[in-house]
């Protein structure tokens, strides 16, 4: 466990204080955040909920090379990602990401980075509800 | 052998784990042919991934039933 | 006062929830925080606390003018953006921005930008209380 | 006409407004000549913007003892 990294796939409502808290850090001048909502609508189509399923363990494993990678490119402090599992609703948080950094411009490209990398590489899937059926993203044929 | 399996893929399977008892799988790959054969659907889907030990894996790479495998779709967190 | 922006000068503990709250919005997908936190040490020196003053009207309307700014060059949806005034402690929250895009990439683009600008061009100015006496940040002949 | 004066001008010129009766101050660039002589040590600080009406002034631009109008020095926030 590396002590720097606080990273959570979650079955309850994810809170921003707790990534937050973990982060801060009194030689850090900055904090950056990102919190992805659920949307109520996607493609012109209305949305009423999503359901989340990961690979947990591997899920874990993919997020905590994407944290050290920060740590080398970006020289990160602390960092936390939350994410969210199961059912969650218009307007919930689907993922928290927290970083600390000496200054601050890092702590934006890492953050960045770091929401990038998930969505393209680590197992985690995302089922919409629409109001006329449902469907895993990204595996349309 | 026992596949772990996510997403479309267990919808596709119809189930969360697959067993397979096939000597002849010993790659990557030939578990793709093995899947394209059994479930025609993975053939729509060219970009699933194999991981192996929860890491990703190429198609060249062997596999054994000590392992543990998963079928990974197209991933769309965050 | 436009409506999409919450803009305060504010002489008590700032929070990320009211930030959060005020520009989570069911359109969107993404929501960027920026927090800038008190260090303990600058350039080498230990740093005990901060004053902050600020002339507050000049300096809401220049922030004002930032997020007006931000929605037309980053079609952000909302923002909030609160700067906290008096003594702060270390690792108190000097400032925090808050912003929500459609899509993410304009939300830390606008987050990055008001920071900037922010430390750029609004008229609030730090008094740094070290160890051995204190002294306006960058008003050094 | 009354100057509001913030951060290191406030200390400078040891108040928080400074009146000034000079019918002699018609512009930006008058009032930055007349703080320069009445306290030197703003010399040192090329970097002070005047601010007329709650918006940074150009030196060209005039003033009156009706606009409200501030001392900005090197800004610090963040």
């Amino acid at each position: 466990m590396n002590q720097d990294f606080d990273i959570k796939i979650i079955d309850k409502a994810l809170s921003i204080d707790n990534a937050y808290d973990f982060v801060l850090d009194s030689t850090c001048g900055g904090i950056t955040l990102f919190v992805g909502t659920v949307r109520n609508h996607n493609k012109g189509e209305t949305v009423t909920h999503l359901d989340f399923e990961s690979y947990r363990p591997m899920a874990i494993k993919e997020l905590t090379k994407i944290a050290a990678s920060c740590q080398t490119q970006f020289e990160t402090k602390k960092i936390a990602i939350y994410h969210r599992e199961g059912l969650v609703s218009i307007k919930e948080k689907a993922v928290i990401i927290a970083v600390s950094t000496i200054h601050r411009k890092q702590a934006f490209l890492a953050c960045e980075f770091i929401i990038d990398q998930l969505k393209l590489n680590v197992p985690i899937w995302k089922k919409e509800y629409l109001m006329d059926g449902s469907h895993w993203v990204n595996a349309r044929p | 052998m026992r596949i772990k399996c996510f997403g479309i893929a267990k919808e596709i399977i119809n189930q969360n784990t697959l067993s397979i008892e096939d000597d002849t799988i010993l790659s990557v790959q030939d578990l793709r042919r093995y899947l394209e054969n059994q479930y025609p659907r993975f053939s729509q889907y060219k970009s699933f991934m194999i991981a192996v030990n929860q890491t990703f894996a190429l198609d060249t790479d062997q596999i054994s039933s000590d392992d543990e495998i998963a079928i990974i779709p197209p991933v769309s967190g965050g």
